[in-house]
């Protein structure tokens, strides 16, 4: 149905794709794996349209086709849900569906209805029950991808690029999807699928295609194949799984939370946060469970003092009452946030590796006023290779790094404040295998160090992989505190609302 | 409409073409404080040199009931409507220092002659500049390019100098009326052509910006700088040595003269000559004796 | 095809948070009653309706988080350009030729010329990929030199009755530049609510590469924006023109800063994306009532300077405070 | 602490495309034989002095993606102040008191005038959370009120030598204000190269969101910003007014527009994070050096804000393109 023959892509600097040669096949759904930065989403941008220079050709039905924008590859029948979420946030959802294919009345103005009718349709068949006259911007993460979803599926496509569509939202809606894949796949469309979620490959890919260092390496059937060998595929060498093995049991409490409350921004009636009680001891790892818009984020804005004003309740930490007003009372106190939005409040784009990492910890680099620069060179580098960041020097600008890197950044910053308390909100979005695994293998030694870690995430193998505690989160109430023994039905009863 | 002014004093509105030069305002207060001790209540409007607003504070002015204006034009053709949307609305106006281009609109204006006055200040740099037989150099500054006073002036000045092919104008430059602009712009003129001997600008504010920056080269004794207005601080400079002319056109008189026949309209005098000039006096070096009282003026 | 004006967009329910301009009328109001009258709301309307036509086209140009600084200049030279032609029409001498221009001949010459000036922003803009800031600030200083060589620093007057009607006519009881500057707005709203275009400067603002990431032709909207706000500013030099039966070779001058002023107290973002024309239509609004009220007021001209900054002050915090409790 | 001018950051590789001024200077001194002159070329930074000292405020400023538009007003009135209190003094008839001010005294009032204008500024926009362009528009209108009160609308002459030494005196050969706005721009490149604050500013114009989870005190650090911006102006007010030796009321006049010109030029983005005190330097020599060329060629009125406007455009297109092989 696709092929790419030789296709070569270079950016100033970087050879991001070297003749690559693969093919995607109709009613199938292809897998494209490879580790953060292998060139997955460069050559998804070339099939769609987005970059039209680069090297090599490309066969779509048997002829040669070279798109030179994203709309004459949509035309052509290509349809791409990007890994960044590329929406407009003041539009609502229904105009950033129809965005560029509006329909029309007979007169030429919009038409609103059917338009708002036909995103009504999209979104009851993603089960998102949300308004379609909603403004994007007021949307979680994960609404937002659904909405990108239903982007994808408004025109009848031939080939549905998928590029980490998961990356943001929680089992029940991957379900929805899945079987939304399983219907396209039934109508004879190929489906293109990129994802670092194993177990989602095994349960939907048919095929896999293998991408490492730009270069493609290897496809196949995905029958027969298992974690290890995909993964040995994708990193070229073996990976250890990481898991929780032992730890000391209870020594001192390090944060204690009482009758947390936060009230609703504009319903002030309502409370988003409802006297949420807990601990987490020094080396403890407490996962933090729920479905989107469980509160969770809500709870680590609270604790880290973004919301001083609507949220009440009592906060100790080492058995000292915290009184925090904004983030940097937190930061004196031993706090540390790793937020969910690392594009938009984890990182200044703009700005250099260097300066990134630095930027929470600049006092320390301060000698009679100035900063030292050496010093600060010396901070970058360390964190550079203890973390195994892959940029080409500590001057590169964040935005031109890949995803886990910038990953790695953010939790670099946040370790060089050498925290008591390390709160990590999604840490592992978007992030593959191999860097999840180092990454675990940080929170583990760090909570092995004596540091207590508190995550947050949607994804159900992660929090029972690392946590040593799990409390689930719905509506804004903690509903049950589990063991990690726990299983995984019992997780999920919690974690569904109460009320519908 | 006339009715509404009945019931306490009348009503007189000043509206002046910009406060932003201290010579307007003194016309724009004089104007006010004349009519207020001949028992009127008097506002002043300032149409910031823009033709719109002034027609903006005219519509203004009609609306709210006053009785008289008198009035400073930006532009002596663009007025004429608003002179007319007055006169039309039986308000009477007299215009100071500035006129606008129509014998029927304005019930009296009372001007003094930009024109003139440059010729006058013509000739006398004629008389002033050194005779040399290869010829003298000298630069204009011009005011706002947009501005009509700006060619008034300037036209009557080259209607005399021009007369004189040993006079040579080396540069034409323009500093809006700006002291700090003229400053620069001659700073640079005295770059390309250091050999100047005269400058003329468009309005004292640029005189002295220019003779700023010709006693910052050095050159105060070879460069005459000549000005127009009869701002205070050019007549001081006068009286010094400094700066050898300037055009007085007195805006107390103006202003004064209008306020007066705007009592005498309410007092039911009607046949008001249509144009009253003012005389422009030449202040120069020659005659700077005698107004001495002038420069004693706070 | 719906209008639906208590609808989504935030926006448009800005325009519902007229606390501020209500607050504003009723003090003048109180403290001068020559304000609530017939003949002064004609007024205050005609004497917006200018910088409503501007401010029009600066909304599209902010949507796109562009900005038009060239909007005064652009007036000048196609009130000149329109004037010049309707009195002297074009002489070649050369060939001996005349050409003569009949009012309607003249009033489009100067809408083309104020949208081919446009059209230049934005090819400077999209091709050379420079700051709308940078390439209108060079045309701000272009058309005015253009200006001024046209008309050699001299108004031209003397336009004839039938053109200066555009400007001081009255049709069913309302001025003809209140008609005109409301039909602006009737169409531009439209346009912004009920059109693609309208749908697409949005977009552009809000994110311009998810934007041309949906296949959106983001360079011919902004050609579209630049030259609509060139075209609008015409309009506004052909009123003004008309009204003052002259066209002044400094007219206009530092419009750009009371556009802009009205869009941005109008609630529309300077970062683009956000935003409504009739919010603008407030914003010139609050700017026209309040240079009425000062002068109905009396105050003086010096400390009208002062209270005309507070008031702009207090009536962006009221608005601000009171459209958040919505 | 190094210096590295051949440094990390983009901004300030931005320095060295100095291909289109060097291209300006090239032609302008082909075409005029007094332009590479030594006496000049103090001349063109002398009058730069006072546009680079707004600049290098403005560029904090908008580097924080914020905008001032009130820094020529705040010019006027700082120098206004400073020059009716070294004339005047405070007379208080009232308790029989006269206070007189020294010209250092003089100098720290009007400082201080500008920085309390510029800490309101700063106020009103983070207590109330104005855009920046609102806020400082309503100073542009205030502070210009309150110069005509101050001055009721007349100059104030007679300063002294001691004071106008300060905008025409020589230290070493190198006109005071040159040494004046030099000594600006060495201590504000070390500020934003070499301190914490600095990089706070870089941070909050990149993302304000990211910058506030770092810790950063943004209200404190945008507080900073708009008042040294305010302070800067006030020493281009102190310049002009003792250069001039009078304090004009109308001083400043849309300087605004110069010095946000002067930053874009000099490749510092709008929408803030992006940018170099030093390219706004370079923006500024820019303008300077096209001011004073097109003087020295005597190029006519009329023509010369075309030429200007072109030049400008063309300017910012070799420097884009010269700055993309780098
Ligand atoms: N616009 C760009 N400019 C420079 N380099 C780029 C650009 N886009 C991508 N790259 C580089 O190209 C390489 C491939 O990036 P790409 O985004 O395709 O990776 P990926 O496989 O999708 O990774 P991930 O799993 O993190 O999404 C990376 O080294 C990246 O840094
Ligand atoms: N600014 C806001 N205005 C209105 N509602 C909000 C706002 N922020 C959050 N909410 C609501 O508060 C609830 C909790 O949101 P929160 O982000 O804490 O959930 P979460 O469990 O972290 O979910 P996610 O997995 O999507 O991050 C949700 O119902 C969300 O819609
Ligand atoms: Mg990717
Ligand atoms: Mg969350």
């Amino acid at each position: 149905m696709l092929r790419a023959e030789n296709i070569t892509k270079r950016f100033a600097g970087v050879t991001a794709l070297e003749n690559v040669c693969l093919e995607f096949q109709a009613g199938k759904v292809n897998a494209v794996i490879g580790e953060n930065g292998a060139g997955k989403s460069t050559l998804m941008k070339i099939l769609s349209g987005v970059y039209p220079d680069y090297e090599g050709r490309i066969l779509y039905k048997g002829k040669t086709v070279r798109f030179s924008s994203p709309r004459e590859a949509q035309d052509g029948g290509i349809a791409i849900i990007h890994q960044e979420l590329n929406l407009i946030p003041y539009l609502s959802i229904t105009e950033n569906v129809f965005l560029g294919r509006e329909l029309t009345t007979s007169w030429g103005t919009l038409d609103k209805k059917a338009m708002r009718a036909r995103t009504q349709q999209l979104l009851d068949r993603l089960k998102l029950a949300v308004s379609p006259d909603t403004l994007v911007a007021e949307l979680k993460v994960g609404q937002q991808q659904v909405v990108e979803i239903a982007k994808a599926l408004l025109i009848d496509s031939e080939v549905i690029i998928m590029d980490e569509p998961t990356s943001a939202i929680s089992e029940s809606e991957v379900e929805v999807l899945f079987s939304i894949i399983a219907d396209l796949k039934k109508s004879n469309k190929t489906i293109v699928y990129i994802s670092h979620k194993l177990d989602e490959l095994f349960k939907m890919a048919d095929r896999f295609v293998v991408l490492r260092d730009g270069k493609s390496i290897e496809s196949g059937e995905i029958r027969g194949m298992t974690h290890d060998d995909i993964i040995r595929k994708m990193v070229g060498r073996e990976v250890q799984t990481i898991r929780r093995q032992t730890r000391i049991e209870n020594i001192k409490p390090l944060l204690t939370v009482k009758d947390l409350c936060l009230k609703h921004p504009v319903r002030t009636q309502e409370n988003l946060l409802k006297n949420i009680s807990f601990h987490v001891d020094r080396g403890e790892i407490v996962g933090i469970f729920g479905l989107m818009g469980a509160g969770r984020t809500e709870l680590l804005e609270t604790l880290f003092g973004l919301h001083p004003k609507r949220s009440h309740g009592t906060v100790f930490l080492d058995e000292r009452k915290l009184t925090v007003r904004k983030p940097a009372d937190a930061i004196d106190a031993g706090l540390a946030l790793v937020p969910e939005d690392r594009k938009k409040d984890g990182l200044v784009l703009g700005l250099d590796v260097r300066t990134n990492i630095s930027l929470t910890n600049l006092k320390s680099l301060e000698q009679s006023g100035f900063l030292n620069k050496t010093k600060e060179i010396a901070l970058a580098k360390k964190y550079v290779a203890d973390l195994k960041i892959k940029t080409s020097s500590e001057k590169q600008l964040a935005q031109n790094l890949s995803g886990g890197n910038q990953q790695k950044i953010v939790l670099s910053k946040w370790l060089a404040t050498h925290p008591k308390l390390l709160m990590l909100d999604e840490p592992t979005r978007g992030i593959d295998v191999n860097a999840k695994n180092e990454i675990y293998k940080l929170i583990l030694q760090l909570a092995g160090e004596g540091m207590g870690i508190l995550v947050v995430s949607s994804e159900l193998p992660e929090i029972m992989a690392i946590s040593d505690r799990i409390l689930v989160m719905s509506e804004g109430s903690l509903t049950s505190e589990l063991s990690v023994d726990a299983s995984e039905d019992e997780i999920l009863k919690a974690a569904i609302p109460q009320t519908i | 409409r006339k009715s509404s002014g009945e019931k306490g004093a009348k009503k007189v509105a000043v509206i002046i073409s910009t406060l932003n030069n201290p010579w307007f305002v003194v016309l724009a207060e004089t104007a006010a404080a004349q009519a207020k001790s001949l028992g009127y209540e008097a506002k002043i409007f300032d149409s910031q040199n823009n033709t719109a607003l002034e027609s903006d504070h005219f519509e203004n002015v009609i609306v709210s009931g006053f009785d008289a204006i008198l009035f400073n034009p930006t532009d002596a053709d663009g007025s004429i409507v608003n002179v007319m949307k007055a006169k039309e609305a039986g308000i009477p106006v007299f215009c100071m220092d500035r006129e606008v281009n129509s014998v029927k609109a304005a019930t009296s204006q009372i001007l003094s002659d930009n024109y003139a006055g440059c010729v006058a200040i013509g000739k006398y740099f004629v008389q002033t500049m050194p005779k040399k037989a290869a010829g003298v150099k000298y630069a204009e500054i011009l005011g706002l390019v947009g501005d009509n006073n700006t060619w008034n002036r300037s036209k009557g000045f080259h209607s005399v100098v021009d007369l004189y092919p040993n006079l040579k104008m080396v540069a034409q430059q323009s500093a809006d009326f700006d002291r700090n602009k003229a400053l620069e712009v001659v700073e640079s003129i005295l770059q390309a052509y250091p050999d100047i001997e005269g400058i003329f600008c468009g309005n004292d504010a640029m005189a002295m910006g220019a003779y700023q920056a010709v006693m910052a080269a050095g050159k105060a004794k070879e460069i005459r700088v000549y000005g127009f207005d009869g701002a205070q601080d050019v007549i001081e400079s006068i009286s010094n040595g400094k700066i050898m002319a300037t055009g007085l056109q007195s805006p107390e008189t103006m202003a004064k003269t209008a306020a007066l026949y705007a009592d005498e309209f309410f007092k039911g005098k009607r046949d008001f000559p249509q144009k009253m000039p003012v005389a422009v006096e030449l202040v120069s070096q020659a005659n700077i004796k005698d107004y001495s009282a002038l420069t004693k003026r706070n | 095809m719906q209008i639906s004006l208590q609808t989504y967009r935030p926006a448009l329910l800005k325009f519902q948070s007229l606390i501020a301009l209500l607050i504003l009328c009723l003090t003048i109001g109180l403290l001068s009653d020559k304000f609530f009258t017939v003949a002064n709301g004609w007024n205050v309307l005609r004497q917006i309706s200018v910088n409503v036509c501007i401010s029009v086209g600066m909304t599209l140009v902010v949507l796109t988080a562009g900005i038009d600084l060239s909007v005064g200049s652009v007036l000048a030279l196609s009130g000149a350009i329109a004037a010049g032609l309707l009195r002297n029409g074009i002489e070649l001498p050369a060939s001996n030729l005349y050409i003569g221009f009949t009012v309607f001949g003249a009033i489009v010459a100067g809408l083309l010329t104020g949208s081919v000036l446009g059209w230049f922003n934005g090819w400077a803009i999209t091709r050379f990929k420079l700051p709308p800031f940078v390439a209108t600030l060079a045309m701000l200083t272009i058309a005015r030199g253009l200006t001024m060589l046209w008309t050699e620093g001299f108004p031209i007057t003397g336009l004839g009755d039938s053109f200066t009607f555009l400007g001081t006519g009255w049709l069913l009881g309302i001025p003809l530049p209140v008609w005109i500057s409301g039909g602006i707005v009737l169409v531009v709203v439209l346009l912004m609510d009920q059109t693609r275009f309208g749908r697409y400067v949005y977009a552009i603002g809000g994110s311009e590469s998810a934007a041309r990431l949906s296949g959106v032709n983001i360079n011919r909207i902004k050609m579209l924006v630049y030259t609509m706000a060139g075209g609008l500013a015409a309009v506004g030099g052909l009123l003004v023109t008309s009204r003052l039966d002259s066209a002044q070779p400094n007219a206009g001058t530092s419009y750009e800063l009371d556009s802009i002023a009205a869009v941005v107290i109008g609630g529309t973002s300077l970062s683009g994306g956000r935003g409504s024309i009739l919010g603008t239509v407030q914003g010139a609004v609050i700017i026209g009532v309040l240079n009425n009220g000062l002068v109905l007021l009396n105050v003086s001209p010096f400390w009208q300077q002062v209270v005309k900054g507070i008031v702009i002050l207090l009536a962006v915090i009221i608005d601000k405070s009171s459209s958040r409790n919505d």
